[in-house]
């Protein structure tokens, strides 16, 4: 089980690279620039990932992005959730 | 379209994801207080440098909006912005900031050509 | 409790990576994890620069990160290889390459490869920032 | 698949555009120094450092071809490769320098929950 | 007339980018990973630039897609050509 | 002949663009052209440290630009701001910035984006690598 952290927005090849090693169990978090990934709610892996993919809210408010976020019903989390994922996932990988 | 002595800067990073974004802006800035006329194109990701609603950026990291609203003081009035890209990224001109102005993508070559000097970012 | 090593590889100033590390190392502390170690490769060798002058309203990184050592005795290591080809060194290696400054100093140290295979041995966690 | 202590390194920056793939490939031998098994997985334009026709590269420039016949050398001898990507790249394994081997993309995955240690570059 | 100079590969932001913002009279010269694009003849700049769109050959050869470009056709320059070329068109635009 | 401008916006070894910038000026004056300058603007500035020290068998970028001076007293200029924020001064910004050492020398010389524009409107030619 991984955790799969994406710094670059959907469509770059960072992300369609994570996209071909997700495996059935991993969570993924989006950070930085990935976090634009909330303006595309027909991106792929949100499907592929269904609930275990989410948008850092920090990341996300500082690029203006929270209140699309939001009307996009996408998941989001603060440093913290994210925190407790890596105590839950043994390893990581981050795509850049 | 007439040719124009004014410098076109193609902004074409978002913000915070590197510094081309805010070093494009500063070249425009300095541009504008020579005297030069500066147009200002936004392309792909350099549209998020005008969403209004961003924040002051992680801990630290300065925001881009203030210098956003800079550019009227400067006398950059012209920020083009196609209406294929903001379609791509599923944004409407609401979320923009004030003075936009929309142009075709098809209308991009001819801008280029119109301008003698160009600097992209 | 768990050790949790970071990899750093974005430059201030031209990635965020430097950044949100920072802002997780704080954040795994503050939940009563442990940071076993930061280790600088790639551009990341930049943050350890001395002559990093950022404009007074941008948050110095070089400053921050001495700050987390100070704070929680947090080592600093630098890949030499990726730092001597992209102008960083610490006085002794500037002796060794006869140069007459320097610009890597303690906390931050010099270091080999091994360090990084050897951090990500020994953490709990080991979370790359690039 | 029996989990592996090995360390995944991934590859995935074409040579010549930046050091990451000098660095990445640094790094798998340094860990193979050290007498631990080392696995490299190539993805994207990372496959590009695996070219045979390689030159040197501009004057002064490093080629990266050296660097991949001596992994052999240091008992580097997993260099797996998606077939998918290849075709992507309009490459046949031909034009590949030899030990390469040829996986499905959908094996991927697997190959990450795999290994304990991974770093990717 | 406005000569293009890409250095990203196909498929990048800045290929795109380009391919948006070149007029009829252009030219373009591909350089640096731009020269990846030997591998696919199938691009639509190739179609989109016709005869005015060059590989840097110093490029291929580092990168041994030297061979790649000759099955496929595809024209090349050398530095002296790509020279040739900013001396013809007053402006250039790199594209990153 | 015709005045070439170049702006040069790639760290060495992080990015390809000094090394194409570099093969691009020999070949332009070869070709009976002249360089006006060249302008270092966002990673750009790196390739003005004086401290780089790349393997023996890498060209080692700073010295490449210093000789390409030397040849045909060609103006280095690199961006101040750029410059500060990544950790690269000439010793007057060093004593202004109460720092102990410093990494640009001339033939390199800090100056502000006015220079590039300036470059920009002389230069019947203007080539970005970046």
């Amino acid at each position: 089980m991984i955790l799969h952290i994406l710094t670059k927005a959907p469509g770059s090849s960072a992300a369609l690279q994570m996209q071909q090693a997700v495996a059935g169990q991993d969570s993924v978090v989006l950070i930085e620039e990935a976090v634009t990934a909330a303006l595309d709610p027909t991106w792929k892996a949100w499907q592929q990932c269904q609930s275990r993919i989410y948008l850092l809210s920090e990341d996300l408010l500082a690029r203006g992005l929270a209140t699309i976020a939001v009307d996009n019903q996408l998941p989001t989390l603060e440093m913290g959730g994210f925190i407790s994922l890596t105590e839950k996932y043994e390893k990581s990988v981050t795509w850049y | 379209m007439a040719a124009t002595n004014a410098l076109l800067v193609i902004i074409r990073h978002a913000p915070h994801s590197s510094n081309w974004l805010r070093e494009g802006l500063d070249a425009a800035l300095v541009a504008a207080a020579f005297g030069q006329p500066v147009h200002l194109l936004f392309m792909g990701k350099g549209i998020l440098a005008l969403l209004k609603e961003q924040g002051s950026g992680a801990p630290g990291q300065k925001a881009t909006l203030p210098t956003i609203d800079m550019l009227e003081m400067y006398d950059i009035d012209k920020l083009w912005v196609t209406k294929e890209a903001l379609q791509n990224m599923h944004l409407s001109t609401d979320s923009l900031v004030d003075g936009v102005t929309l142009i075709a993508e098809r209308e991009v070559a001819g801008l280029l050509q119109q301008h003698t000097k160009i600097l992209n970012f | 409790m768990m050790q949790y090593g970071l990899l750093v590889m974005g430059a201030p100033y031209s990635s965020p990576a430097p950044h949100s590390a920072l802002r997780f190392a704080h954040a795994v502390l503050d939940r009563g994890h442990q940071v076993a170690g930061v280790f600088f490769y790639h551009d990341g060798v930049h943050n350890a620069s001395s002559l990093m002058a950022p404009p007074q309203d941008e948050l110095n990184l070089h400053d921050a990160w001495i700050e987390l050592h100070q704070q929680h005795a947090i080592p600093l290591d630098v890949c030499i290889a990726a730092a001597l080809r992209r102008g960083l060194m610490s006085e002794s290696e500037a002796q060794r390459h006869g140069k007459q400054a320097f610009n890597i100093a303690s906390p931050f140290e010099l270091t080999g490869l091994g360090q990084l295979l050897e951090l990500q041995q020994r953490s709990a966690r080991f979370i790359t920032f690039a």
